[in-house]
């Protein structure tokens, strides 16, 4: 099988792609262009054929797990089903070959779909403004935290501090320290919810935002969360609902009910659009009403039966990217959306707690799931009972795991429970593969401990060196030559 | 429903062993006050020959490319985008994987990471590349923030009117609560003016922002405009359009330290607007500041060659608030189309698709010229895209007209320029036939004089 | 040139290596008054962009269903086909691999003809199916070879007209040169008259081909036709139509011995007629005398289950003159199409697409026949196409008509019958909405009144 | 991995396609078909949910190995890469979505097409006339002969017996057969060419046709081609050319022009559509004008711009099979002959040839290639010496190769080289591949007998017993829980 790189694929005079011969009439390009801009040779790009760049990244496809290949419960990422469904829609030429800027009378279509849009996302979170315009969901978080500091200056607020429990994901405080703030750690309790005196202490009028996972990352509905959107909606501050977590609740209940005044979606996650081997996806974000002048623009508005954009938001903070946003996920998470309708949508949710909670049944005796008995969409399993007694690790039961064919979970976060492993199932499993992935999971306590330190087996790598993958950075294909 | 396995028995089963005695049981934990208690107020499911027809009507109501023919720019192009490029991008494994945090179950997915940091460093003359960002604009903006905390100057960033008018936006949206100003300088004659810039650019500036070619499709001095940056001390970020660099100097060549771009152009539909790819390569001092995903090679346990994720310290799972950046994954999916399509183009693919681009939007911009009512707005040299200054001014008309008649003609530029009210930016890619220029000019000659009468009556 | 690997320095080496001057050498071996001496009169190389334009514009110069409304039918119809099916179907391992010739390198594809195998078999009754064969028509010509070989009897088959008149053309014309004669039949009312089946029926018959529902969409009394078939000592060929046994008694519940049908409709798009997936099943006693590849079960030196090509010994390559047919593959990709298409339906969503076809094609007979100026044709139930009596006996003029409305109305029915040139034949799937057949009903309507106004003039 | 049955995955009342709501007035089914002829439920078929049909097709197509993951020199069948722009073109609803009886004046593009397919088959064989209409290559085989067949029934003529040499096709005598014809072997020297003798003892006026496979299936053009055509033309016969190996002379020499009368076409081997696993393919068919009127109907004509098919052969054979042909096949070669133009169909020839004879110059010394030093397309090596010297047959290198990641050559055809390997490598293989293929070869060439017979080690699979297949054979699920 070929693991060459490409560069060692390549021979002078092989080529893959052959244009047309201009049609105009020719002119040379020292005529067109001044020779101190133009360049005497293209860049060394590897020269293939056609017929190598497919098998090579055809065979390379094959050294990846994936959902349509692997149970992937990877805790935190919602590795649920992608719909092939939904990539026929997205490459519908109608939609995939539009260009940003057409003209809002060639696009009526696309506006319907991104409005309903808008307005699906405003009735799942129960937030009344949208904005489609962030990229990801950490841009959806810097996105809301920069909405939100442009509330506070109008308001003539000078708001310094964004609060952030210590087990949300480390996006909540990068976001928040991009967006000018500084973010303060708020503690958890050994339940893993808010630690409701640690909050107080630090709630105080220069706190803007709380951000709040819930379901938060163990996998818990936070039982406090009316209270904490209380406390900080009484000094003065706004609650930013981390998205994250959405897959577990849908119809059930929604965050603009508990107090949550902004929040992203992660539409790659709950609503199935593919996860891409790492994007791209979507991190669209709803706010409340005084929120709402200050959204990114432009956002599309129905007047009668047609569609506009609306830039004319005076106080809005500009523009987070270029463009309209994502719209390729977005038209995926519209497809998933219709398909289930309202009745579908809380199945998804239903589903995907009964087969955590299922799972937790099955794995709790194996490894001790510190937070309970129950859990939402996901639940946090600790390794570290078996690191003590046998010198298990989460990373050896992780990479153990591969060689019986499971992706691993997420391991070493939350990193409030020590060698935690994050299990999401999912509501595209069965019982049939939660119950194989429990006795699995079992049979790798059972081993030998030197056996799961050397594990993976089965994989063409095991355990590559990080640690000279950081001290010794080759990067490219020249850092390579150099370093051999 | 479609995508659950759980019969009744299943759920039955399930719940026995979980010792529940219902669904709702598992939902206890969330405070009765706070469930909705009603149906979300959503259509009705749509079985999949439904969404489809539904889907169709929508599709319809839309004018894409190739149904009209495109010759808007302005940062998303109309490249042609070659069937190997599909191919690879919807196999399963790619598309339905995620982040390598296992790095055995993703060497795929990490040599591919690698060998598109390959390719960039190579298409920009850069030392290093991330892994990709969210789009070009948003990678402007990360540049920024680079330049800021490598140079320690957080006084000011300076942006000519002729980088893209979203970019500049998005850089002073990501700004607005940060102590830098973003200090934007007039253009002279659609590019940057040297004095100008050396008035601007100081000891607190921490770097000046160059595209290249521009906004209006000119091709700037960047020589010059780096040897005024550097001269201050500051850094050249340079925005790039890739499809160029088959013809024009890399941003390494002229002395960029960060150079982004916009890369859907590299084998990813225009989408209206996303996603995109966010291209960014630095040169190697700057590369612990850098955002976004990295991969690096490495030996396994075995001594095999392998790749894994790297340089995590700058991320914000270890680093948290201190991280270098927010971003927390790439764009995995595109950055393998751009990987395919540049290996699938190879470098006299580039070069030639960028000539044609030359030659093509240099013809259109010639045989438009050719009639009375339209002239070039600026005289320096253009790229693929050119600014037509319609001397009646009525820009809106006359694209309404040609819209009409099949042509996407034109981007009005009065949005952005009120000073250029009466133009509009045409870009020409490769795939435009002589045809379709001609037909382009002809249309617009013949809107023009449609459109001329009534202001006669 | 686009596949070759070759460098100049390539092919010298090569020929170094081989102790050749140059390419043409290899050639030698070719006497030269045969060399053709001058290129190939072929249009000149295109480039994939240019290639795809000029596919486009062919491409435009279609209608195809999407554009016009499709109510044809005749063994070629417009359901609907799922996403997943493309998607498997689009697998490289499984479209660009060949024959498991290879077993150990080959069980994804032996393993999907096996399952596609049992799918059949459930599917219509019977104990075993090959891997598929070229289509319907042809696997009726197939059939009625194995009932020659399995009955001894040379002497005839019989066809009734209510056969598709291209099966009957195609089962003629593989028995030209061999002694056996078709003898077609007479219908009445649309179905096969018992009388006359009796009457034509004897004991040098080797076969009746009966196809249910038949080609004017009618439901035969297939009990009657085997009654009267078996009574003779004559195989019954079932034509079937996969859709209907979502409603319809299967094949080998009414007796057949033989069952085919033209499986494009399991997944796979109508593309102006082929490729298409001819489905074969059959009593156990007459597998050996089965056409086409068997993948069977077995397990290999460790014991493992695994399968494998087998009964090969019915096959050219080990008994070339001898073999039971010539056919030496099957129609892989589309049997693959086709057991994905059958999975994604399940039991209940095979019975709702039937269902379906069902209300909706007798709701548009109905709407029809409202309309003075038409009739059903024959009083029989049908299920999914009918048969409409133009009472006028314009039926070409209707149908340009409804043409000329963007509907694809229905398939004269004059060109095989001249008895029936005053009707034509509508088919009706599960993609057709209310509306879209309302509209239909209103069109064919409307352009009965167009049309008939010159009439009246 | 998931080697489960789809019938393993089935649970009652899981489900996948979700239908429709019925949106015309329904009624009662038992109104509508009488009681006898409907079933009271449908076919038992197994009963999966979607995500479980992706994931066990993507798992089982890792299964197979394929030109787009492995070299795949199985010679005879020609797997050259096959362009995925062929497969855009094929899917694109202006053709795929074409009823095959709409009216001609809504298949303009697609008649054209097909006609310019007409034209560039005649042209490449040196044939004029053409009939798109067989659905593989023994289909056309089959098809020409019928053609054959109703030309002397035409005539007059009582020909009845058909002349195959002994390393043909096992399709051409069966399909010989099928045709109401009497095969009669003919036999081949050792150096690989027809028996001059042989043939002229079994040449006469009662032989209609004579097929050849020209390059022969040893990869060899047949020196005395013109001979043999004059002389079967001379007792009235005909020439029936095998065109399964065009691929070694597209733009060289031209079947017609060495006498042929018919020939089939591979689309899919030649012109690159792919093999799909063993179909489908198509098998167009080129003969002389005289042979032109009893071509199957319909055929596409040209008048001044217009398209239209023509019913009108009076002497027609009718057809073998419904519509029009495998047009989807079609499409893909149109795409691969326009994209080639003249030059690049004959660059493809050159290449393929060259490839074989270099691999032909690096295989010799490890497998001896009976058939002398030289090839067109392709070359049959042979293990019998090393059957006779260390015990190792030709299935046991085919078997090992595997475990190298090569596909196998065609092995024990043709029958008349002991120990057969019949390598293909197209001209889509690199020099590099052919490299590392004859090493290997070379590497098992000196390997344990023992080894080699347990091949391959590396698959999941490893030797089936295929005799047990055949002799107790399982043939569906039902077969399968019997035989439990």
């Amino acid at each position: 099988r070929d693991t060459q790189l490409l560069c060692e694929l390549s021979r002078p005079g092989r080529r893959a792609a052959r244009l047309p011969a201009c049609d105009v009439p020719e002119r040379d390009i020292a005529d067109l262009l001044p020779t101190e801009a133009t360049a005497s040779s293209p860049p060394a790009l590897p020269e293939v054929t056609e017929p190598q760049i497919v098998r090579h990244f055809v065979n390379l496809s094959t050294m990846n797990m994936s959902v349509d290949t692997h149970f992937y419960p990877l805790g935190s990422c919602t590795m649920k089903y992608n719909p092939k469904r939904n990539e026929r829609a997205a490459a519908m030429p109608g939609f995939a070959d539009l260009h940003p800027c057409q003209p809002e009378e060639t696009i009526q279509g696309m506006l319907a779909l991104l409005y309903e849009m808008q307005e699906y996302f405003q009735e799942i979170s129960g937030l009344p403004a949208c904005s489609l315009q962030p990229a990801a969901g950490a841009h959806g978080e810097l996105t809301a935290l920069l909405v939100a500091a442009a509330y506070f200056k109008d308001l003539g607020e000078n708001r310094s501090k964004v609060l952030v429990p210590d087990n949300a994901h480390g996006t909540n405080p990068a976001s928040a320290a991009m967006a000018g703030y500084r973010s303060i750690t708020v503690k958890t309790t050994s339940d893993g919810f808010v630690d409701m005196a640690d909050l107080a202490s630090k709630l105080d009028d220069e706190v803007a935002v709380m951000m709040i996972t819930n379901p938060s990352t163990l996998g818990l509905f936070e039982p406090h969360m009316r209270e904490i959107a209380d406390q900080v909606h009484a000094r003065g501050g706004l609650i930013y609902l981390d998205g994250a977590n959405m897959n577990a609740i849908l119809g059930i209940t929604r965050p603009g009910d508990w107090g949550a005044d902004m929040q992203h979606y992660n539409p790659h996650k709950t609503f199935s659009g593919p996860h891409g081997g790492g994007g791209p996806g979507a991190g669209p974000i709803c706010v409340i009403e005084k929120l709402a002048p200050y959204l990114p623009t432009p956002i599309v508005r129905k007047e009668d039966s047609l569609y506009a954009l609306d830039f004319n938001l005076p106080k809005t903070i500009g523009r987070v990217r270029s463009f309209f946003g994502n719209v390729g996920v977005l038209v995926r998470a519209y497809a998933y959306i219709r398909t289930h309708g309202p009745d579908g949508l809380r199945e998804v949710s239903e589903n995907a707690v009964l087969n955590a909670n299922y799972l937790l049944s099955r794995v709790k005796h194996i490894l001790p799931v510190p937070q309970g008995n129950r859990c939402m969409h996901e639940f946090v399993a600790s390794a570290n009972t078996l690191k003590k007694d046998k010198g298990i690790t989460a990373m050896d039961i992780a990479k153990r795991l591969l060689d019986y064919g499971f992706h691993a979970p997420t391991v070493y976060f939350p990193l409030t429970v020590p060698e935690a492993m994050m299990c999401e199932p999912t509501e595209s499993e069965s019982k049939e593969t939660l119950d194989a992935f429990a006795e699995v999971l079992f049979r790798i306590t059972e081993e030998d401990a030197e056996l799961l330190h050397d594990a993976p087996h089965s994989t063409a790598v095991s355990r590559p060196d990080e640690v000279r993958a950081a001290r010794q950075p080759v990067l490219t294909w020249a850092a390579l030559s150099e370093a051999n | 429903m479609p995508y659950h396995y759980n019969t009744p028995e299943d759920k039955q089963a399930m719940l026995s062993a979980i010792g529940a005695e219902s669904v709702d049981v598992l939902f206890d934990s969330i405070p009765a006050e706070l469930k909705l208690g009603r149906r979300l107020d959503l259509p009705p499911a749509l079985s999949e020959l439904e969404l489809d027809q539904h889907l169709r009507e929508l599709a319809s109501r839309n004018t894409p490319a190739g149904e009209a023919v495109c010759f808007l720019g302005a940062g998303s192009y109309d490249h042609f985008i070659p069937a190997v490029v599909d191919t690879i991008g919807s196999r399963s494994e790619f598309y339905t994987s995620y982040t390598p945090y296992q790095a055995e179950a993703s060497q795929g997915n990490l040599q591919v990471m690698f060998e598109y940091q390959s390719l960039i460093t190579e298409l920009t003359g850069l030392d290093v590349s991330n892994a990709s960002l969210y789009d070009g604009a948003s990678a402007a903006a990360e540049a920024v923030l680079m330049a800021i905390s490598a140079t320690g100057r957080h006084g000011k960033v300076i942006v000519p009117e002729s980088l893209h008018p979203e970019y500049r936006a998005t850089i002073a949206t990501y700004l607005e609560n940060l102590a830098t100003e973003v200090v934007t300088i007039p253009t002279s004659g659609g590019v940057v003016d040297p004095e100008i810039l050396s008035e601007a650019v100081d000891e607190e500036t921490a770097a000046v922002v160059l595209q290249q070619p521009n906004f209006f499709g000119c091709v700037e001095d960047a020589a010059e405009v780096n040897r005024i940056t550097k001269k201050a001390g500051a850094l050249l970020i340079a925005v790039f359009d890739p499809m160029s660099l088959g013809v024009l100097k890399r941003p390494g060549d002229y002395g960029a330290n960060i150079a982004v771009a916009e890369g859907h152009t590299l084998g990813s539909p225009m989408a209206y607007g996303g996603p995109y790819l966010g291209i960014m390569a630095c040169e190697k001092s700057l590369v612990r500041r850098m955002p976004g995903r990295i991969a690096g090679q490495t030996v396994d346990r075995r001594g095999n060659t392998c790749f894994v994720l790297t340089m995590q310290t700058r991320e914000q799972h270890i680093r948290r608030e201190k991280a270098t950046s927010n971003v927390c994954t790439n764009q995995g999916l595109f950055a393998l189309r751009a990987t395919v399509y540049l290996a699938q183009l190879g470098p006299q693919g580039l070069r030639e698709t960028a000539s044609l681009c030359l030659q093509k939007s240099r013809y259109a911009a010639e045989q438009l010229c050719q009639h009375e009512r339209f002239s070039l707005a600026f005289e320096e040299p253009t790229f693929k895209e050119f600014v037509i200054r319609d001397r009646e001014n009525r820009v809106d008309d006359l694209l309404k007209s040609a819209l009409d008649r099949g042509y996407l003609a034109g981007l009005p530029l009065g949005r952005w320029y009120p000073e250029l009210a009466d133009c509009f930016l045409v870009a020409v890619t490769e795939k435009r036939t002589k045809a379709e220029i001609d037909g382009l000019v002809s249309t617009l000659t013949k809107a023009s004089e449609r459109v001329s009468v009534p202001a006669t009556v």
